[in-house]
């Protein structure tokens, strides 16, 4: 579906929607929703492709060949911007769905740990603060802690899940020491790496995102601890329980004001050139806006609203489709 | 007659070195028994090791099966619904217009569904049925629109935690209400139809694998479509004319490897050429269908040569000695002969490509559907990817149904192979 | 235009038809007979009728549309379209919906206005393709027509059509093999670019930057994906697989009553026909789950739920046929004459395989065993499903292993941005397996072709 | 080598056959004529069968043969780039050494040649020619009552009759038999040696054997090939009684039965 | 069949042998002695194999094979259920119509045998053991340079005698050989003649031929098989000039060669 001049692969009439797997279980909440209010459109097809695979596909251009919505469980890169830009995808809309809760969890059973940011980054970075990471126990992280084994299962390092935990997590334990937080403007590629990079030794153990599995490891080895998405402890409350960081426990109120370190915000892209052309993208939209609140269906399936003020300007964007400007991304 | 040839030769030095065995002394006997304890350690083994692999495929049909019978099951709850009560702005005669949908999408049905649930079991009722139970509701709307006037009672799907507490998988709560809706006599567990006709959801209560099978048999028919006459072509070609040159072997080179390359590099390819390059539409069973189809070629291509040259050369022979041209040769004679063997190595390269998953994760075939592909340049996922989606569910009662799934694609492919083994078996000739 | 694919089919049936009726005149016996039997000229008509419009009518098929289009933005109706290409190309196939009937009310309101634009350019361009396509068919049919003479070598050209074909179908293969080598080699080299070919292959660290790293950060030395993969597929897998493959082949050979090998043996192909994604899940939810409380009751701590072990001995069990298969073939391919030699010489069954049967057959079984590791080198869902993430090189069958193929899944279904080296990284490593499964299979072809060839 | 007439059927003149590099039949001249039935005798792998198959191309089908020297059918070059080889074997039609018949009906078998030549214009023209060259195989009393069962289910001998009655019925000019009866039990060699000479005459025979009182008793002219040379070729009779060569006499005499 | 005397080394009685429903032999009663090499004759099909392999219970091997009445070794009765067929295979051995040796060094081809059976207790045994087998088939100074290259690299010939020295290694008491000459040309089967000749009165000798020339040069005692029945047995000189059965006297004036 190129240029008008062929026509031949004019139009669809489907929705797509391709990008990140922690989105998917909301849009296609919302896809399911949106056919049986709307039977006169077609069902949306939801792919899980991963943020940035989506990204590239989402960039690729217009046309009926090419999706229409991204979901992206971070926001979109100053180069992916770059990137849509180039191949013609130029009008952009951006919305912010709510929020993901980056959540730590143990067993039932498990040893009631509390923690700081800075003692999971001691626990679980390559070098904190420059020096090889030899601590074996909790203990050795902090002596108050118990001298349980370090075991942590964590999302890949090609999970967006992983970026909000070195973002939201590790950094902030790394900068609680003032001498990294002073790295930082000097060699902000040094920062980067002490801060963020993740120890490789077997204390912690990348596993699948999404993966019902951490919940099933975790039960059956009550020392370790998981790092998932919040909705897998909702899912999951009569196994496993959220592990308090800095004195405050993963629940859906902390997450949602941003109190338990580890929330991410996650948004969904939409193509400005595709609103007039796919029949029933806008009421999709209008869908999506009205299923984010705290008592919609989405909270059922574990998404955090976002704080009212930024639903109401969410909104506003989702019934308007005011387009991004792109000048604030990294 | 002739005794010329004797020679005498006795060897004299040679034979008195040599004593003749004496078979029954004790040395030997006991020599014998040991090594028919051998013979028999050895005969166990080999018997053990059909036996351990048979035992591995039972324990693992009997593990899908004991997991996936409850998946074709489905806990229902009788709702009463008091339709005068739940004022929902529906004009019954508005149901029967051109604009019915419209009128049912409007009305919010799933607000009275939860209000009904609600006055029936109390303020958790909600909790009690499924997310999807108000679809029950509109449908019982839509076939009787009288209903409207009533008080009915409705067969709605319970809500997964007592699905699974009526399986006796359930955890103490839901346990708990699920025994008192037993006593109430509220509840019954009965065949899930809507697994089977119905397609993804996100909804365990709703989903159904009709979907996935449809687009299953999409693909399989672009596959078969792509793959049989060219596998069956080139086949021919290489067995019977190909002349024996650098090309031809190239050829034979690749399909053999082609036959060998791991499934997930065809996915590469079919995101590379397909999608990238030749822009066909993605997640379509088009281009699953195609993908598939150069995989299951080679397949066909070296069961298809096996089989052509397992017909005797004399059959060629005697066909060409009384003048038949060598395309009459092998369309009037080898070709019929070579036919069953064609069809059996067809019928397991397509049951393998039914059974493939990763050159279609790919490809974008790893797609919520939430309607059943309606042609082969639609969005469809197929059996194998939706167990695999399913498998990375979050709610738990996607479990029973992945495993559910995973009987109804065996079903399938055990049927496949089956056929193929018969076939084998039935046509198996040897001249 | 399906109606003129008929009517072009019909033609060709009609020229058929009557080419064969008027060969069939010729009559003629012994060698004053026709060179072909009538319907060989009744194809040779036939398709000189029908294959050009045919080949017309495809070519057309893509090309018209596109007239159509520009003939209706000739038109005045047309003036007021968005300038922009995908609302532009929507109305317009939505206005050409509502032209050919496949619809009956459009989204965007602009389209019923050039509905009737669009009604008259399709008829106009049907008219004129009909037209072409007619005029091809009853020139073709016409010159072939007069070509038919009992001297005519129709069959020879008919032929000569059909071998064609047959070429074209065994190309097919080449030119996949191609796809399969341009699209990894393109990306790939655009990867080593990134990285140092050197880096990637002799590197012990396999750890992608994450997204929010410098690049320079990670490290792609893919010897521990090797490792993990040699460890699962090679290792563990044929640990599993040689023993009971090759034994079962053995039995069902050698021992079995033959009604007993005609059952057993289909029972145990059901375990290759099983398909992966169902291993996978057997492995992750039923298998792993066990080894891993075996493991923790036996004292092992740091046993992973994502061992190695699992996933190696569930892809050990769906080679298990495969072994087999080519161990029984290996088996039977060694001449009976041996086996009754050593039989006669008073050898019992199990020496008889042990010392004659196994040696002779060893070429084609170790053959069989390398094709079997090709495969599971390359099996996938078992290692996406069962086996972990982690990048250890490690000997321990409890701890966890990544291999090529899982990580590729990996990289391409990430968060991560596309044209990162993380993500070029997957066609790298397929690349990598491809040649590797590429060089393994040629290896054992090559072995067990010499072999067979020693007894033919 | 001096008996070529010129009424011979077919002629072959400084023949020569190659298997790639190797040289299986070096520069063999022969006549065979219509009268007269020939055989062709000689040690195991002498060349007898490929210089039997260059007299209808059916060496044409083995890709690293290759001939040199002039063959004529009628005095047509039967290696001319004219000629058609399908028609060439319709006129010069060959029984193997195994019967071979198709997994058809004994119908099938029979009508297949004229078939796919044309040969009959309707049902009743075909039944006429299933039955005649049924009959002249002498297998038509035996069979006329199954023409629908298997040719395979018949017994070796009747299976090789019936390949004889598929090579008469696209009405040949010439047959070759390749050691027709290796693999037949003594009654039916004798049932397909009497049908032989019955064939005499009405069609050029050439037959190959290794047995030589077969040839005896089957032929009137013989030629003896040996490492792929002809060693000698006349009368049956004298060539068995008083042959001219001594490798002739060596085999002829023959120390290995 | 009134030649039994109580020298005989095997002696078999009333001997039915069934494939499945099917009788290939049919009450066949014979003796087997150390002075005399016995030769089975018959057409093909008579079933001289299938008989022959009863003799040292090959026939086990065969699925469907079913043998009934009485065959003893030395008396014994080999069918009985205390008969070893393992030892009793070492005492009867068995030469086949292929050359099979194993693919192994000649040296382990010899070897095999006794090493299975024990009979060396050490290396410098097994090569007297060799070396005198291989001497015995008379291809030692053939081959005692280049013991230990592949048997499947020797001659047709050569192949077939050191399966006979394999046979021979084990020490048998009766060696039975089924058409081994078949697949060689006339000098090897010449020097496997002699060899036969020599091993006379060593090892009770039966020979399976299909070859009557070669069954009267190398045997005393002939017995001709006629579709499964055993049609006469006696002196080979007398079987050959004055055979008793117009069977027998069709067989051997053989009008088919
Ligand atoms: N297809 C072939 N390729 C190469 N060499 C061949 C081929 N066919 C036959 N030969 C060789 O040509 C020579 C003559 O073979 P041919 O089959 O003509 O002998 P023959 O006289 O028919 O023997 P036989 O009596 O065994 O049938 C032999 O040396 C044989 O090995
Ligand atoms: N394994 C078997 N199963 C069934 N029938 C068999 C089997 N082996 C041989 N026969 C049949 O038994 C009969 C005797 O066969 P046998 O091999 O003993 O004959 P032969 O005299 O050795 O013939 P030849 O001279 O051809 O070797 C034949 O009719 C044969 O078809
Ligand atoms: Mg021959
Ligand atoms: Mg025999």
């Amino acid at each position: 579906g190129d240029e008008a001049g062929s026509g031949a692969s004019g139009a669809r009439d489907q929705i797509k929607v391709v990008g990140s797997s922690t989105l998917y279980p909301f849009t296609t909440a919302v896809a399911e929703k949106f056919v049986t209010n709307n039977p006169r459109f077609k069902a949306a097809v939801v792919e899980s492709t991963g943020t940035g695979a989506g990204m590239k596909l989402f960039c690729a251009g217009v046309g009926a060949n090419h999706p229409d919505i991204e979901n992206a469980s971070r926001r979109i890169k100053k180069s992916e911007f770059e990137d849509c830009q180039k191949n013609g995808v130029k009008d952009i809309v951006e919305i912010q769905i709510g929020i993901d809760g980056l959540a730590l969890i143990e067993a039932k059973n498990g040893p009631k740990m509390a923690l700081t940011t800075a003692d999971i980054y001691k626990a679980i970075a390559a070098n904190p603060y420059g020096k090889p990471n030899t601590a074996k126990t909790w203990k050795d992280v902090n002596p108050a802690l118990p001298a349980v084994a370090i075991q942590v299962y964590g999302p890949p390092s090609t999970s967006g899940t992983r970026d909000s935990l070195a973002e939201l997590i590790l950094e902030k334990g790394c900068d609680a020491n003032p001498e990294m937080k002073a790295l930082k403007s000097q060699d902000a590629d040094k920062h980067k790496d002490i801060c963020t990079k993740v120890r490789e030794d077997g204390a912690y153990i990348e596993s699948g995102e999404n993966d019902n599995l951490i919940v099933q490891k975790l039960t059956a080895n009550p020392n370790a601890i998981g790092v998932l998405g919040y909705s897998f402890l909702e899912e999951n409350l009569a196994s496993v329980t959220g592990v308090k960081i800095n004195n405050v426990a993963p629940t859906y109120a902390t997450i949602a004001d941003f109190s338990y370190p580890g929330a991410r915000a996650l948004y969904i892209y939409v193509k400005g050139a595709h609103l007039n052309a796919i029949p029933g993208l806008k009421e999709f939209l209008g869908e999506y806006a009205s299923a984010w609140n705290p008592d919609g269906y989405l909270a059922k399936r574990g998404l955090i609203a976002s704080p009212d003020a930024v639903r109401a300007a969410n909104a506003e964007v989702a019934t308007k489709l005011t387009f991004m400007n792109g000048s604030d991304l990294k | 007659m002739s005794k010329a040839m004797t020679v005498e030769a006795p060897l004299p030095t040679i034979r008195a070195a040599r004593k003749p065995t004496d078979w029954k002394t004790d040395a030997m006997q006991r020599r014998i028994t040991r090594r028919y304890a051998a013979e028999r350690r050895f005969k166990l083994m080999g018997l053990g090791a059909v036996l351990i692999s048979v035992a591995f495929l039972a324990f693992l049909l009997i593990t899908m099966l004991g997991n996936g019978a409850r998946g074709f099951t489905q806990t229902e709850i009788r709702l009463p619904v008091d339709f005068p009560r739940a004022a929902m702005i529906l004009d019954p005669a508005a149901l029967k217009g051109p604009h019915a949908e419209v009128a049912l999408a409007t009305a919010d049905i799933e607000g009275a569904t939860t209000a009904a649930a609600v006055a029936a079991f109390g303020p958790a009722g909600a909790d009690y049925i499924s997310d999807s139970a108000w679809l029950k509701v509109r449908d019982a709307i839509r076939d009787d629109p009288s209903v409207l006037a009533r008080k009915v009672e409705i067969d709605v799907p319970a809500a997964t935690a007592i699905d699974l507490a009526a399986k006796g998988k359930g955890e103490p709560p839901a346990e708990a209400i699920y025994k008192r809706l037993n006593v109430e006599g509220r509840v019954s567990t009965g065949f899930n139809a809507t697994f089977l006709t119905s397609a993804d959801s996100t909804d365990p209560t709703r989903v159904g694998i009709w979907g996935a099978l449809k687009g299953s048999l999409l693909t399989m028919f672009v596959t078969l479509l792509l793959a049989f006459p060219v596998g069956v072509l080139a086949a021919i070609y290489l067995e019977e004319y190909a002349p024996r040159n650098r090309w031809t072997d190239l050829i034979e080179v690749s399909i053999n490897n082609l036959a060998a390359v791991p499934s997930i590099i065809f996915g590469l390819l079919g995101l590379a050429v397909f999608l990238n390059f030749m822009h066909l539409p993605r997640s379509a069973a088009l281009v699953g269908g195609t993908t598939l189809a150069l995989m299951t070629m080679p397949v066909i291509v070296i069961a298809g040569r096996n089989a052509i040259k397992s017909v005797p050369p004399s059959i060629r022979d005697a066909a060409l000695g009384i003048g038949a041209s060598p395309v009459q040769v092998v369309f009037h004679h080898v070709l019929p002969l070579a036919l069953p063997g064609i069809l059996t190595g067809t019928i397991i390269g397509m049951a393998r490509a039914l059974g493939e998953t990763a050159p279609l994760l790919m490809i974008g075939m790893r797609a919520f559907i939430a309607t059943p592909p309606g042609g082969i340049a639609d969005p469809a996922t197929v059996l194998p990817v939706q167990i695999f989606l399913w498998s990375d569910e979050v709610s738990r009662g996607f479990v029973e149904k992945t495993s559910a799934a995973i009987i109804v694609l065996l079903v399938f492919l055990l049927t496949m192979n089956g056929l193929a083994i018969y076939l084998r078996n039935k046509f198996e000739q040897r001249w | 235009m399906l109606a003129l694919l008929f009517l072009v089919l019909g033609l060709g049936l009609i020229a058929w038809v009557t080419a064969r009726m008027r060969a069939a005149r010729f009559g003629g016996t012994g060698t004053a007979r026709a060179h072909s039997l009538p319907a060989y000229h009744g194809w040779y008509v036939g398709l000189w009728t029908a294959l050009p419009a045919l080949i017309f009518l495809g070519i057309w098929a893509t090309v018209s549309p596109g007239l159509i289009t520009q003939a209706v933005l000739a038109t005045p109706a047309a003036a007021d379209l968005p300038a922009f290409g995908m609302e532009r190309s929507a109305i317009l196939s939505e206005a050409r919906a509502l032209a050919n009937g496949s619809i009956q009310t459009a989204f965007n309101p602009q389209a019923n206005a050039l509905a009737p634009a669009y009604a008259q350019a399709i008829t106009k361009y049907g008219v004129i393709g009909t037209i072409l396509a007619l005029v091809l068919a009853f020139a073709g049919g016409a010159y072939a027509f007069t070509r038919i003479k009992p001297d005519f070598r129709a069959r020879t050209r008919v032929e000569r059509l059909v071998m064609a074909a047959l070429l074209v179908a065994s190309l097919v293969a080449i030119l996949t093999t191609v796809g399969i080598v341009a699209s990894l080699l393109f990306e790939s080299v655009r990867f080593f670019s990134m990285v140092s070919p050197v880096e990637f292959l002799f590197g012990t660290k396999w750890s992608p930057p994450a997204s929010n790293m410098p690049a320079s950060s990670g490290a792609f030395g893919a010897i521990p994906l090797f490792w993990g993969t040699i460890f699962i597929g090679a290792i563990i897998a044929m640990l599993v697989a040689i023993p009971l493959g090759l034994m079962s082949a053995i039995y069902l050979t050698q021992y079995a009553k033959p009604s007993t090998r005609s059952w057993m043996k289909p029972i145990l192909e059901i375990l290759a026909g099983v398909p992966t994604v169902v291993y996978g899940y057997f492995a992750a939810l039923t298998v792993a789950p066990a080894l891993r409380d075996f493991a923790v009751s036996i004292g092992i701590s740091g046993a992973s739920s994502e061992s190695a072990l699992a996933a190696g001995i569930v892809m050990g069990v769906m080679i298990i046929p495969f072994v087999s298969s080519m161990a029984d073939d290996s088996i039977a391919a060694v001449p009976q004459a041996m086996r009754d030699g050593s039989l006669a010489m008073g050898a019992t069954p199990s020496e008889t395989i042990r010392k004659v049967l196994l040696p002779a057959a060893l070429p084609g079984v170790v053959g069989g065993v390398l094709l079997a590791v090709s495969r599971a080198i390359g099996e996938t869902m078992i290692v996406v499903m069962a086996a972990g993430l982690a990048a250890n090189m490690t000997a321990n069958p409890f701890a966890s292993v990544t291999t090529v193929t899982t990580q590729i899944v990996q990289l391409l279904t990430g968060d991560q941005e596309f044209d990162s080296a993380k993500t070029l990284a997957a066609f790298a490593l397929g690349l990598v397996l491809f040649v590797i499964t590429l060089l393994l299979n040629i290896v054992a072809l090559r072995v067990v072709k010499k072999y067979r060839e020693a007894y033919e | 080598m001096e008996q070529m007439t010129e009424k011979s059927k077919m002629t072959a003149r400084n023949v020569s056959v190659f298997y790639g590099d190797k040289r299986a039949i070096d520069n063999v001249s022969i006549d065979v004529d219509m009268e007269n039935v020939t055989a062709f005798i000689g040690p195991s792998g002498c060349g007898k069968s490929t210089f039997l198959r260059t007299l209808n191309r059916m060496n044409d089908t083995v890709a690293s043969a290759r001939v040199e020297g002039e063959i004529t059918l009628d005095g047509e070059d039967i290696y001319a780039s004219s000629m058609d080889v399908v028609q060439l074997r319709a006129r010069v039609g060959m029984v193997f050494q195994k019967p071979n018949p198709f997994p058809k009906s004994i119908y099938e078998n029979v009508a297949y040649g004229p078939r796919i030549h044309g040969l009959a214009s309707n049902k009743a023209d075909m039944d006429v020619i299933v039955e005649q060259s049924l009959r002249k195989a002498g297998l038509w009393d035996e069979v006329k009552d199954r023409l629908s069962d298997s040719g395979t289910a018949l017994s070796g001998g009747q299976q090789q009759r019936l390949c004889i009655a598929r090579a008469i019925a696209v009405d040949p000019e010439v047959i070759l038999m390749d050691e027709p009866c290796s693999a037949l039990d003594p009654i039916a060699t004798a049932k397909i040696e009497e049908l032989i000479h019955e064939l005499r005459g009405r069609y050029a025979i050439v037959i190959v054997t290794h047995n030589m009182q077969q040839a005896a008793r089957v032929s009137q002219r013989t030629a003896f090939f040996h490492l792929g040379n002809l060693v000698e070729y006349g009368e049956t009779s004298e060539i068995f009684t008083n042959p001219r060569q001594e490798r002739t006499k060596d085999y002829i005499t023959g120390r290995y039965g």
